[in-house]
C-alpha cells in the first residue's frame, strides 16, 4: 500500500534520521491513548503525554546527533561544499563580513511514503529532515516535556485534567507534524491540528464567557491567516506542479523565467498566514487575549510552538520568500517581512509597557520577539531568525512558567502585578532566579542571557545588509525590551508586597480561583469583542447561581491554600531551574563574539541557494557594532528601573501617600504639588515619551482599531449576513420564487370571471374564439 | 330513373369483414341485451344490469385482443371508410377498458342512489360503441355519426341526478355547447365535402392543400372541424362546459367523461390531422400550438385555485389535455409524425388508467365524507392509508412523476415536440415543463390535506370500500406503476409507430 | 353560378343560428337557432352534391337530419327537466357552478 | 469482469423494495415487527453493498463493473436498463446504503411525531432504492427515473414527520425540485434527438450513457450550451446552488432529524453526481463555456452560504445554510473541470455527507433533549452533556475543514485546482476568474470557522441556561427529576451511539487516509476530465 518513496535518502544516514517520522507519531498515539483510557489511570493520563514527550524527546535527540555527525562528516568530506559557492559569489553585499569559511551542504533526509494520489498530484507523508527541522523538533520535545511535568502539578484537581494533557500532547503532534513536513499538506494538516489544540486549550476553562470568547478568537485570527496559506500553496502549486518542500524550495531558489508576479503573489499570500499565526502586526490581538487559557498552555504556545510556526513556514519556505519578496536585493530598502516585524516589534515592546497583567506583558514581549524573527528573516539574517526561535523558546518558556508558579503559589492566583505581587524576591527565591536570568535573557545583556548572540546578529546583519532602518528599530526595540522587563521585574519581586502576595484577599472582588481572575483580566480585553452583548449578564448570571462548589479550581481540590507566598513544588521548580540553565547556556551554540558558528553551520543548508538566491552570510561580529544596542539596553534598564521605583514604590499607595502627605500639604501646600507633580512627572515622562505616544496610543489604535476591526469585521460580517439574510435571501431570492407561486395563484384568480357559470357567456367564447382563430390563419394563409 | 334502378341492380353487398366488426356487433346486441333485461328484472334486481354491462365491455374486449393478436396489417371495411388497425384497437381496447372501470366504479353509486339503472347502463354502452366507432372511422360521415353517438348519451349521464339542481346545470351546459360545438364542426365539415367532393378523409387530405382560390374556405373549413373537436377535449378556451358539467355530474359520470369521452375527441381529433389535414400543417399547427399552450397554462391556473377535488380534477384533465395537443401542436408530418402520435395514444392510455383511479379513489373516499371539499380528505392517511397511498399514486402520476405511468406520457409528449424541434418546438417544451411544475402544485396540495392535515371533523373511522371500486382502484394502481416501469412492455402499443402508415398517410 | 348562391344562404343560416344561440336566454329558442345551424350545414352539403354531382352529401344530409332529431329530443328533454326544478328555461339562472 | 456477478447491483438497489412489499403486509400497530423488518431489510441492502466493496475490482476503478449493459428497457424510445458501477458511484452508492442503515438504527428509538413507524420505515427503504439507483444508473432515463423516486418519500418524511412549518418547506422543496427534473428532462430528450440526428447511424441511437459519451462531439456548440442550461437548472436545484438554494433552508429546518440526515448526506449529491456524471462529460464543449458561470455561482454560494450561516439563531438553519457553502466548494471543484477538482469534490459529496449529516443527528438529539434549537438559550451542552458536545466539537471542527478530518480534502484539493483549472479553461482566458475565486472562496473557510466556532462556542461552552439547569452532569443535583425542562437531558444513548459511531469513525479514516476514496475515483474521473487538457 505504501510506497517508498523515491527522494533520494543516503545510504546510512542512520537510524534516528530515517525514522524521525516516529517522533509525531509517538505523541499522537499518546493521545488517543489519553482519550480512550486516561481517565481510568492513576494519573489521569498524564503518564502517557509524559512518557510520550519523554520518547519523542530521546527520538529528537537521536536525530540531532545524527544530524550533528552527518553535517561534520560532510563538512570533511568537502565535496559537498561546493553547492553553497553561489553563497559567497554574492552580490557583493557584505561578503567581506562573511565567516571563515562557507559551511557545508548537506541534503535533506527524506522519508516519504506516498499519502494519496490524485489527478496528476502526488502527495506524500512521512518527514524531512535537515538543521531547520533537527532544531525545532528538539526544541519543542523538550519545552513540551518540561512543560508538560510543569503542568501536572499547576493544574492538578482540575476537572478535565486528562483533557488537559490530551489536548496539551496532541498540540505538540501537531507542531511536530508540521515541522517534520515533507510537503505542504502535512505542513497545512499539523499546523491546524495545532490551531484546534490552541482552541481548546486556550478555552480549557470554556465555562466563563470570556475564555471561550478568547479560544474563538485565536481560532478565528489564525484561521484569517490560514486563508493565505491555502491560497499560497495552491499557487505554488500552481508555479512549480509540486507541493514537496525540498523541490518547492530548489526550484524557488533557482527561479529564473517564470512567473514572478505568481511568486510574489504566493509569498505574500503565505505570509499572511504567518501574520495570523505568529502574531504580527496587525493580526496579533488574539495572542494577549490567548492568556486565558492556563499558564503552561501559554507557555507552550508562546515559546516553542504555534506562534514560532508561522516564522517557521517562512524560514521553511525562505526560498519562496526571498526570492518572491526580494530580500537581499539590490536597491529593495523594504520589503513586507521586514517591514511588518519591524512594526511588531515597536508596537509589540510599547504595548508591554501598560499591563498590569504580568502574563500581559509576556504575551506582548513575545510578540515584540516574533517581530525580531520575522525581521530577521526579512533582512536576511536567517541563522539570526532561526536561532532566536532557538534560544527565545527557552527564556520565555522560563518567563511564562515564573509567571505561573508566581500565581500558583505566590500571589494567591493572580497576574496582576500591581495589585497581587511584589516583594517576592526573598519568598520565591527559585523563581525570582529564573526569571533574572531569563529576563536578562530576553533583554540580551551579554554572556548572562542567550537572547543577546542570536537578537544581536539579527540587528547586525540589518545593518550589514543595508536595512538601516530595521538596524534602528532593532536597537530601540532592544532597549524597549528592556525598560519593560524592568519595570515587570521591579512590580513583580521589588518594593512591598501587595495583594495576594501580602495574603490579602480584595473582599469579594476576587474569588478563589485562578480561572476566574484569568477571565477577569481577558474581559477587559474582552469588552469589545464580544459579539453579542445580551448573553454576557445571561452567562454571568448563571454562573453566579450555580456557584462554586464544583468548580474546576486548580489547587482547591488537591491541597489547602497556601498561608504565604514560596516556591512550589518540585514539579514546578525543577523544569523552571532547567529551563533557566538552558537559557543562559543556549546562546552559547552560536555565539559570534565568541567565535563561535555552529549552529549556523549546522543548519545552514537549510536556508537554501540558487541562481536567483542569493543570501548574505551573517556578519563579523563586533563589539563597535553591538555598542548602540547594548548602550541602548543599559539605558533602558536603568531609565526604568529608577522610573519604576519612582512611581510604583509610592504611587500604589495612594491612601497610604496621600496620609503622609495630608500633613506636609497643611504646612507647604506647593512642595506636596511638586511631590505630587513629580509623581506625575515621572509618570508623564514615561507616559508622554513611551507609553502615552507610542503605546497608548497604539494600545488604543490596537483597541479599539485593530482589535475594533476584527470584531467590527466580525460584526460587520454578522449584520451582513443578517442583512443578506433577511432582504436577499430571504425577501428576494426567496421572495421570486413565493412571489411566481402567488403571481400562478393570482393568474389564476383572473381567469376565474372567464368561468362565470353562464352558457351564453361559454358560447361566445366558444364562438368567438373560433372565429378569431379563423381570421388570423385565413390572413396569413391567404 | 331506370338508370336508378339499373344502378339498384348493379349493388352489391359490400364485403363485410364480420371479425374486425365484431366489437361492434357484440356490444350491440349487449345493448339490447341490457335494455330488455331491464325490462324484466325486479327494481332490486336491477344490480343485474350493471354486471350485464360488464360481462358486454368484456364480451366486446376478446375480439379487439384476437384482432389484436391475429391482425398484423389493417382491416378496410366499406371502400376504407371504416378501418380497423392497431391504432384503432389500441383505442378501442382503451374505450372498452375504461367502460369497464367505470362500470366498477358507477355499480355502488347507481345501487344505493336509486337512480334508473337499466337506462343507465344503457347509455354507457351507446356512448362506449360511439367511441369504438369512432376509433374506426375515416369519414366524414362516421365520424360525425360517432360523435353524435358517444355524445348524445353522455349528455343524458351528465345529467342523471334528476333532482340535483347542479347535475341538471351540467348536463344542460354539456348540452348546448356539445351541440353547438357540433354545429360548428359540421358546418366545417360541410366546407370540407364541397372542397374534396368526397367525405373520405384521404380523399379531404388530398384537397385540403392549401393552394389554389380556395384557401379562405380551407383554413375556415380547418378551424371549425378543430374547433369541435377541441370542445370535445375541453381545450381552452373551449373548456368552458368541462369544469361545470364535471362538478355536477354523478362522479363516475365525471371519470367517464373525462377519460373515455374525452379519449374519443383526441382519436378524432388524430384522423383528422393526420388523415384530413396532413398537407395543411401551416394552419393548424399554429392553432394547436396556441390551444396547447393556452390550454395547459389556463387549466393548470384555474385548477390551483379550486377548492372541490373535482373541480380541481376537472381543470387538471383541461390541462393534461394541453400535454396530449403539444406533439400535434409540431408534429403531423415529417420526422416527428411518428412519435407524436405514438406520445398521444400513450398518453391517453396512461393518463386514463391514472385518472380513473383517481376518480375512483374520490368515489370512495366521497362515501364517507360526503363532500366533494379537497379538505375533506384531511387525515385520510391515518384513518385509510390504503386509500391514501393510491391517491398519491395517481396524484403522482398525473405529475409525472417517476416511476409511475405519468412521467412516461409527458415524457413520450416532450420527446415528440423536441424531435420535431425549432424554435416552436422547444418553446412548447419548455411552457409544458413550467406547466408541469405548476400541475404539480395543486396535486401535491391534495397530498398535502391527505397526509399531513388532521380530519375535518375528526372523524377517524375506516372507509369500507365496496369490492367493485376496490377492483377498479387496484386496476388502475397496477395499470399506473405496470407503464411507469415497464412502459415499453405494455403490450405491443410500444409499436405504434407503424400507425402512421396504417392510417394510408 | 347558382350553388354560390345556395352556400350564401347557407352561410346567412349560419350566422343566424349563431347569432341565436349566442344571444337568446331562452333555451327553447337556443336549440331552435342550433337547428338553422344544422340546416344550414344541410343546404351546404346538397350544394354542393349539386355542384359535384355526388351522393355522399345528400346522405350526409339525411344523417344529420335523424341525429338532430335525436338531439333536440334529447334537447327538450333536459329542458323540461330543468323547467321541473326550476319554473324557468332561462339559461342565465343556470350558474350555479362556477370559478 | 464485463458480465460478472451483473445481479448485484440490481439486487442491492432493489432489495429495499422487497421490504417494502413485506412490511405492506404487517398492521400498523405492530410497529415494533415493522422496524425490525425494516432494518433487517437495510442491513441486509448494506450487507450486498460489502460484498460489492469485496468484489470490486480496484485496479480497474475506471471501467464499469457489474454492469448489466445491452438490455433494452423502453425499447421505443431507445432507453436501456443500464447499470453499472466504477471509481465516481461506488462511494456514493455505499454511503446511501449505510446512511440508511445508521438512520434506520437512530430511528429506532426517535420515531418523530406524529409516529407511524411503519410508514416511517417504508418510505426510508424507498429513498434508499431511489439513492442507490440514480448512483448506478448508466442510461439517462434510468438516472432521471430514479433521481425522481426520491422525490416523493422526501416530500412525505419533510411533510409529515416534520417541524411547525413542514407543508410550506416541503412543497417547496418539491416544487422547486419539479421545476429543476423538468428543464432537465427536456435536456435529456434535446441531447438524445441531436445525437441521435447527426448520428451517422441514428438507428444506434439509445440513451446509455456510452452512447453519449461515444457521440459527444455530436451536438455543435451552441445547442450543447442550451441543453447544458436545462441540465444545469435541474442539477443546480438539487445541489442546491445559488441563487436556486432557498428550498434548502428551509427543507433542512423543518425536516425530521432522519430526513435532514439524509437529504444532506445523499440527496444532495445526486446534483453534483449529475454534473460529474452526465452534464459535463456529455457536453464538454458546452462545460467550457458553463463551467465559469458554475465556478462564479458556486463561490457566491461558499460565501453568501457563509454569511447566511452567521445570520442564523436556529441551529439547524445554521447547519443547513453551512450545505450551501460546503457543497459551493464541491461545485468549485467541479468548475475546474480538472482532476483534482473533481476528485475533491467528489471527496467533498462524501466528506460532507458524513459531516453534515453527523451534525443534523446532533440537533435532533438537541432538539429532543431540550425542545429548541434557539442558539441563544442553548448553552453549556459541554457540562450536561459532555459526550455529545465533545462530538459536537468534533463535527464542527470536521465541517470547517480541518485537516486529518474529512473535510478537509473537500476543500482544500478544490482551492487548489482552482488556481489550476482545466487547460481548456486557461486557453479560454478564464485563468484570472478562478485566481480570484479561489481567493474569494478561502476567504469562505475563514467564514465557515467563523460560525461553526460561534456555534459551538455558543451552545456547547458556558454554563447551561436556568431554565434547563435541571438535568444533566455536574451539579450534584442530577435525580431530582422535576418538573423542568432539564429533566429530558441525558447524555448520548446507546442507539445513537450505534448510528453515530460508524460516521465518526469514518469521518477521522478518510481524513487520515484519503487514498482511500481518492485511489478509487481518480481513475473514473481522469476519464471524464480528457476532454479539458489545454489545447483541446
Amino acid at each position: 500500500m505504501f510506497a517508498e518513496g523515491t527522494e533520494a535518502v543516503h545510504e546510512s544516514a542512520g537510524w534516528f534520521l530515517e525514522h524521525a517520522w516516529l517522533i509525531p507519531v509517538i505523541p499522537a498515539v499518546a493521545f488517543f491513548l489519553i482519550i480512550f483510557f486516561g481517565k481510568r489511570m492513576p494519573r489521569g493520563g498524564s503518564e502517557f503525554g509524559i512518557a510520550s514527550m519523554l520518547g519523542a524527546l530521546v527520538l529528537a535527540a537521536g536525530t540531532a546527533f545524527q544530524w550533528i555527525d552527518r553535517v561534520n562528516s560532510a563538512g570533511h568530506g568537502g565535496e559537498e561544499g561546493e553547492h553553497a559557492l553561489g553563497l559567497v559569489s554574492g552580490m557583493g553585499r557584505a561578503v567581506a563580513a562573511a565567516s571563515e569559511e562557507a559551511p557545508p551542504h548537506v541534503d535533506a533526509v527524506s522519508k516519504v511514503w506516498s499519502w494519496f494520489s490524485v489527478g496528476n498530484l502526488d502527495v506524500s507523508i512521512g518527514s524531512y529532515i535537515d538543521g531547520l527541522a533537527v532544531t525545532l523538533l528538539l526544541l519543542v520535545a523538550f519545552i513540551s516535556t518540561l512543560v508538560q511535568i510543569y503542568s501536572t502539578e499547576y493544574v492538578r484537581g482540575d476537572r478535565r485534567y486528562t483533557h488537559f494533557f490530551a489536548s496539551l500532547t496532541l498540540f505538540s503532534a501537531g507542531m511536530l507534524t508540521m515541522v517534520l513536513a515533507p510537503n505542504m499538506v502535512q505542513f497545512i494538516l499539523g499546523w491546524e491540528i495545532m490551531g484546534l489544540c490552541s482552541f481548546m486549550l486556550i478555552g480549557h476553562w470554556w465555562e466563563e464567557l470570556p475564555n471561550a470568547k478568547a479560544a474563538l478568537k485565536a481560532f478565528f485570527t489564525v484561521r484569517v491567516g490560514d486563508m493565505g496559506l491555502l491560497v499560497g500553496t495552491g499557487a505554488l502549486l500552481m508555479l512549480f506542479g509540486t507541493l514537496e518542500i525540498g523541490e518547492i524550495n530548489n526550484l524557488a531558489a533557482n527561479f529564473e523565467n517564470g512567473d514572478k508576479g505568481m511568486l510574489m503573489f504566493a509569498a505574500i499570500a503565505l505570509f499572511i498566514a504567518c501574520i495570523g499565526k505568529s502574531g504580527q502586526f496587525p493580526l496579533h490581538t488574539w495572542l494577549p487575549d490567548a492568556m486565558a487559557g492556563p499558564t503552561p498552555v501559554s507557555s507552550l504556545l508562546h515559546s516553542s510552538t504555534m506562534v514560532v510556526a508561522g516564522v517557521f513556514l517562512v524560514a521553511r519556505l525562505y526560498p519562496v520568500f526571498h526570492v518572491g519578496l526580494d530580500i537581499n536585493m539590490l536597491g529593495q530598502d523594504v520589503n513586507l517581512i521586514a517591514v511588518i516585524g519591524g512594526i511588531t516589534v515597536l508596537i509589540a515592546a510599547g504595548l508591554a509597557f501598560v499591563q498590569d497583567d504580568i502574563k500581559k506583558v509576556l504575551a506582548y514581549s513575545t510578540v515584540s520577539q516574533l517581530g525580531y524573527m520575522m525581521m530577521g528573516l526579512g533582512v536576511g539574517a536567517w541563522t539570526g531568525a532561526v536561532f532566536h526561535i532557538f534560544t527565545h523558546a527557552f527564556f520565555k518558556c522560563a518567563l511564562f512558567l515564573c509567571a505561573g508558579s508566581i500565581a500558583h503559589t505566590g500571589s494567591h492566583h493572580s497576574f496582576d502585578m500591581k495589585k497581587d505581587m511584589g516583594g517576592l524576591w526573598r519568598k520565591m527565591p527559585v523563581t525570582f532566579v529564573v526569571w533574572i536570568v531569563s529576563t536578562a535573557a530576553l533583554m540580551g545583556i551579554p554572556f548572562i542571557g542567550s537572547g543577546f548572540f542570536s537578537k544581536d546578529e539579527i540587528i547586525d546583519s540589518a545593518k550589514y545588509n543595508d536595512y538601516k532602518i530595521f538596524w534602528i528599530v532593532g536597537i530601540i526595540g532592544a532597549g524597549l525590551t528592556a525598560a519593560y522587563m524592568t519595570r515587570a521585574t521591579y512590580l513583580t519581586f521589588f518594593g512591598k508586597a501587595r495583594g495576594g502576595a501580602a495574603h490579602f484577599v480584595h473582599g469579594d472582588a476576587h474569588h478563589d480561583d485562578e480561572a476566574h481572575d484569568e477571565g477577569h483580566a481577558v474581559a477587559f480585553a474582552q469588552e469589545h469583542a464580544d459579539l453579542d452583548h445580551e448573553i454576557d449578564s445571561h452567562a454571568h448570571a448563571a454562573h453566579d447561581a450555580h456557584g462554586h462548589d464544583d468548580h474546576h479550581a486548580p489547587v482547591h481540590h488537591g491541597k489547602p491554600l497556601p498561608f504565604a507566598p514560596t516556591d512550589s513544588a518540585w514539579q514546578i521548580t525543577v523544569p523552571l531551574i532547567i529551563l533557566g540553565v538552558l537559557a543562559v547556556i543556549a546562546g552559547y551554540l552560536n555565539a559570534p563574539a565568541l567565535g563561535i558558528h555552529w549552529f549556523e553551520h549546522m543548519t545552514h543548508s537549510s536556508i537554501g541557494a540558487g541562481s536567483a538566491m542569493v543570501v548574505p552570510p551573517p556578519p563579523k561580529f563586533t563589539w563597535a557594532a553591538a555598542a548602540p544596542g547594548l548602550l541602548l539596553i543599559a539605558v533602558g534598564i536603568g531609565l526604568s528601573f529608577f522610573l519604576s521605583k519612582a512611581v510604583f514604590g509610592d504611587a500604589k499607595s495612594p491612601f497610604k501617600g496621600l496620609t503622609q502627605r495630608v500633613a506636609p500639604l497643611r504646612w507647604g501646600h506647593k512642595f506636596l504639588v511638586n511631590k505630587y507633580y513629580l509623581d506625575h512627572l515621572y509618570e508623564n515622562v514615561i507616559v508622554r515619551f513611551v507609553a502615552y505616544p507610542l503605546s497608548k496610543a497604539a494600545y488604543w489604535v490596537n483597541q479599539h482599531v485593530l482589535d475594533g476591526t476584527v470584531n467590527q469585521v466580525g460584526l460587520a460580517g454578522k449584520r451582513t449576513g443578517q442583512f443578506v439574510y433577511k432582504y436577499i435571501d430571504q425577501g428576494l431570492v426567496d421572495g421570486v420564487v413565493n412571489g411566481s407561486g402567488t403571481t400562478a395563484r393570482g393568474a389564476g384568480g383572473q381567469l376565474q370571471p372567464v368561468q362565470s357559470g353562464k352558457v351564453g357567456m361559454y358560447g361566445t367564447l366558444l364562438f368567438g374564439a373560433a372565429a378569431v382563430a379563423a381570421l388570423i390563419l385565413v390572413l396569413v394563409n391567404s | 330513373m331506370l338508370s336508378l334502378l339499373a344502378q339498384v341492380a348493379d349493388f352489391k353487398a359490400p364485403h363485410v369483414d364480420y371479425h374486425a366488426l365484431a366489437p361492434e356487433i357484440v356490444m350491440a346486441v349487449g345493448l339490447c341485451a341490457v335494455l330488455l333485461v331491464d325490462l324484466f328484472v325486479p327494481d332490486h334486481k336491477r344490480w343485474i344490469t350493471g354486471t350485464l354491462t360488464g360481462f358486454v365491455l368484456i364480451g366486446a374486449f376478446i375480439p379487439v385482443a384476437t384482432l389484436a393478436v391475429v391482425g398484423d396489417d389493417m382491416r378496410a371495411l366499406f371502400d376504407g371508410r371504416y378501418i380497423v388497425d392497431e391504432f384503432a384497437l389500441a383505442l378501442k381496447g382503451l374505450f372498452l377498458l375504461s367502460a369497464y372501470v367505470v362500470v366498477l366504479m358507477s355499480s355502488n353509486e347507481m345501487e344505493e342512489g336509486h337512480y334508473y339503472q337499466g337506462e343507465y347502463y344503457v347509455l354507457l354502452l351507446s356512448s362506449v360503441l360511439g367511441m369504438v366507432m369512432m376509433a374506426s372511422s375515416r369519414d366524414l360521415i362516421s365520424v360525425f355519426v360517432a360523435l353524435e353517438f358517444l355524445s348524445i348519451p353522455a349528455y343524458m349521464m351528465a345529467a342523471w341526478r334528476k333532482r340535483d339542481s347542479k347535475s341538471n346545470e351540467a348536463g344542460v351546459k354539456y348540452y348546448l355547447l356539445g351541440v353547438f360545438a357540433s354545429a360548428v364542426l359540421l358546418y366545417g365539415m360541410s366546407l370540407m365535402y364541397g372542397l374534396a367532393s368526397s367525405t373520405r378523409l384521404t380523399d379531404v387530405g388530398q384537397a385540403l392543400t392549401l393552394e389554389g382560390d380556395k384557401v379562405g374556405m380551407q383554413v375556415l373549413a380547418i378551424v371549425f372541424v378543430i374547433v369541435g373537436f377541441a370542445f370535445k377535449v375541453s381545450a381552452v378556451p373551449f373548456h368552458t362546459w368541462a369544469p361545470d358539467t364535471y362538478q355536477g355530474a354523478p362522479t363516475p359520470v365525471t371519470a367517464f367523461l373525462s377519460v373515455a369521452s374525452k379519449a374519443a375527441g383526441f382519436t378524432g381529433l388524430l384522423a383528422m390531422v393526420y388523415l384530413a389535414f396532413p398537407m395543411a400543417h401551416d394552419v393548424y399547427q399554429p392553432f394547436m400550438w396556441v390551444l396547447a399552450a393556452l390550454t395547459m397554462t389556463v387549466g393548470n391556473l384555474l385548477a390551483l385555485k379550486q377548492t372541490n377535488i373535482v373541480r380541481m380534477l376537472a381543470y387538471s384533465s383541461v390541462s393534461q389535455g394541453g400535454f396530449i395537443l403539444m406533439p400535434l401542436a409540431v408534429a403531423g408530418t415529417g420526422e416527428a409524425a411518428g412519435p407524436a402520435l405514438k406520445a398521444v395514444v400513450v398518453y391517453l392510455l396512461i393518463y386514463a388508467a391514472t385518472n380513473l383511479g383517481a376518480f375512483a379513489v374520490v368515489i370512495a373516499v366521497a362515501r364517507k365524507t360526503r363532500s366533494g371539499e379537497i379538505s375533506s380528505f384531511g387525515g385520510l392517511f391515518n384513518y385509510a392509508p390504503g386509500l391514501a397511498v393510491m391517491m398519491t399514486i395517481f396524484l403522482a402520476s398525473l405529475a409525472g412523476i417517476p416511476p409511475l405511468g405519468g412521467w412516461y406520457a409527458k415524457f413520450g409528449a416532450f420527446r415528440a415536440v423536441v424531435e420535431a424541434g425549432g424554435g416552436w418546438g422547444y418553446t412548447i417544451a419548455i411552457v409544458g415543463a413550467i406547466n408541469a411544475v405548476i400541475a404539480t402544485a395543486y396535486y401535491i396540495t391534495v397530498m398535502r390535506e391527505m397526509w399531513m392535515k388532521p380530519a375535518p371533523d375528526g372523524d377517524e373511522t375506516p372507509v369500507r370500500v365496496p369490492s367493485p371500486i376496490v377492483v377498479a382502484i387496484a386496476l388502475c394502481g397496477i395499470g399506473t406503476m405496470v407503464m411507469g416501469v415497464l412502459p415499453g412492455a405494455v403490450a405491443r402499443f410500444g409499436d405504434l409507430a407503424d400507425l402512421t402508415f396504417a392510417f394510408g398517410g | 353560378m347558382l350553388v354560390n348562391q345556395f352556400l350564401i344562404l347557407g352561410a346567412v343560416l349560419f350566422c343566424i343560428g349563431v347569432y341565436g344561440v349566442l344571444a337568446r336566454k331562452n333555451a327553447v329558442m337556443v336549440l331552435m337557432s342550433i337547428e338553422l345551424i344544422l340546416n344550414s350545414v344541410n343546404i351546404n352539403l346538397l350544394a354542393f352534391d349539386l355542384m359535384n354531382g355526388g351522393l355522399e352529401g345528400s346522405v350526409f344530409a339525411l344523417y344529420i337530419i335523424g341525429i338532430a332529431a335525436a338531439e333536440v329530443g334529447v334537447g327538450l328533454a333536459m329542458v323540461l327537466l330543468i323547467y321541473r326544478n326550476k319554473k324557468s328555461i332561462a339559461l342565465d339562472e343556470l350558474s350555479e357552478m362556477k370559478g | 469482469m464485463d458480465h460478472a456477478q451483473n445481479w448485484l447491483l440490481s439486487l442491492g438497489t432493489f432489495l429495499p423494495l422487497a421490504g417494502v412489499l413485506v412490511m405492506l403486509f404487517i398492521p400498523k400497530k405492530n410497529e415494533e415487527e415493522a422496524k425490525l423488518v425494516g432494518l433487517v431489510t437495510a442491513v441486509a441492502t448494506l450487507a450486498v453493498g460489502i460484498y460489492t466493496l469485496t468484489q470490486f475490482d480496484y485496479d480497474a476503478a475506471g471501467v464499469l463493473q457489474f454492469a448489466v449493459k445491452d438490455q433494452m428497457w423502453i425499447e421505443p424510445i431507445g432507453a436501456t436498463y443500464t447499470i453499472g458501477l466504477d471509481g465516481i458511484s461506488l462511494p456514493l452508492y455505499f454511503l446511501s446504503m449505510v446512511i440508511t442503515v445508521l438512520v434506520m438504527i437512530y430511528s429506532w428509538n426517535h420515531i418523530p411525531s406524529p409516529g407511524n413507524a411503519k410508514a416511517f420505515f417504508i418510505l426510508m427503504l424507498v429513498l434508499q432504492t431511489g439513492m442507490a439507483g440514480t448512483f448506478i444508473a448508466q442510461d439517462l432515463i434510468l438516472f432521471f427515473v430514479f433521481f425522481e423516486v426520491v422525490l416523493l418519500p422526501m416530500y412525505f418524511m419533510i411533510g409529515v414527520w416534520g417541524g411547525e412549518n413542514r407543508q410550506y418547506a416541503s412543497l417547496k422543496f418539491f416544487l422547486y425540485t419539479m421545476f429543476g427534473s423538468a428543464l432537465m428532462l427536456v435536456a435529456f430528450i434535446a441531447l438524445y434527438i441531436v445525437t441521435k440526428n447527426n448520428s451517422a447511424d441514428p438507428a444506434a441511437a439509445n440513451f446509455s450513457f456510452q452512447w453519449f459519451m461515444e457521440n459527444s462531439d455530436l451536438v455543435s456548440k451552441n445547442t450543447g450550451l442550451w441543453i447544458f442550461g436545462g441540465m444545469f437548472v435541474g442539477f443546480a436545484v438539487k445541489v442546491p446552488m445559488f441563487p436556486f438554494h432557498t428550498w434548502l433552508p428551509d427543507a433542512h429546518t423543518q425536516a425530521p432529524t432522519q430526513g435532514s440526515v439524509i437529504l444532506a448526506a445523499i440527496l444532495l449529491k445526486l446534483g453534483t453526481y449529475g454534473f460529474v456524471r452526465i452534464a459535463i462529460p456529455f457536453l464538454p464543449e458546452a462545460a467550457k463555456t458553463w463551467a465559469p458561470i458554475i465556478g462564479v455561482l458556486a463561490v457566491v454560494g461558499i460565501i453568501y452560504g457563509a454569511l447566511g450561516c452567521l445570520a442564523q439563531t436556529d441551529m439547524k438553519r445554521l447547519i443547513a445554510f453551512s450545505s450551501v457553502a460546503h457543497m459551493g466548494f464541491v461545485m468549485l471543484g467541479i468548475s475546474t473541470l480538472t482532476p483534482l477538482g473533481i476528485n475533491a469534490a467528489m471527496f467533498g459529496m462524501v466528506a460532507h455527507g458524513l459531516i453534515t449529516g453527523m451534525l443534523f443527528f446532533l440537533a435532533g438529539s438537541v432538539k429532543e433533549r431540550y425542545h429548541t434549537l434557539e442558539i441563544k438559550r442553548l448553552s453549556g451542552i459541554l457540562i450536561q452533556m459532555p459526550r455529545l458536545g465533545w462530538i459536537l466539537g468534533f463535527c464542527a471542527m470536521a465541517s470547517l475543514g480541518l485537516p486529518g478530518l474529512a473535510g478537509f480534502w473537500g476543500e482544500f484539493p478544490a482551492i487548489l485546482a482552482a488556481w489550476n483549472p482545466a487547460g481548456a479553461l486557461v486557453d479560454n482566458g478564464h485563468e484570472t476568474l478562478y485566481q480570484v475565486l479561489t481567493v474569494i472562496s478561502a476567504l469562505g473557510t475563514v467564514l465557515a470557522a467563523a460560525y461553526l466556532l460561534w456555534l459551538y462556542q455558543r451552545t456547547a461552552f458556558g454554563t447551561p441556561a436556568a431554565e434547563f439547569a435541571g438535568g444533566g452532569h455536574g451539579h450534584g443535583h442530577d435525580d431530582h427529576g422535576g418538573d423542568d425542562h432539564g429533566s429530558d437531558i441525558h447524555d448520548v444513548n446507546s442507539f445513537e451511539w450505534a448510528a453515530w459511531t460508524p460516521l465518526l469513525i469514518a469521518i477521522v479514516l478518510f481524513g487520515v487516509v484519503p487514498s482511500l476514496m481518492f485511489d478509487v475515483m481518480d481513475p473514473a474521473v481522469q476519464l471524464i476530465t480528457d476532454h479539458f487538457v489545454a489545447g483541446k
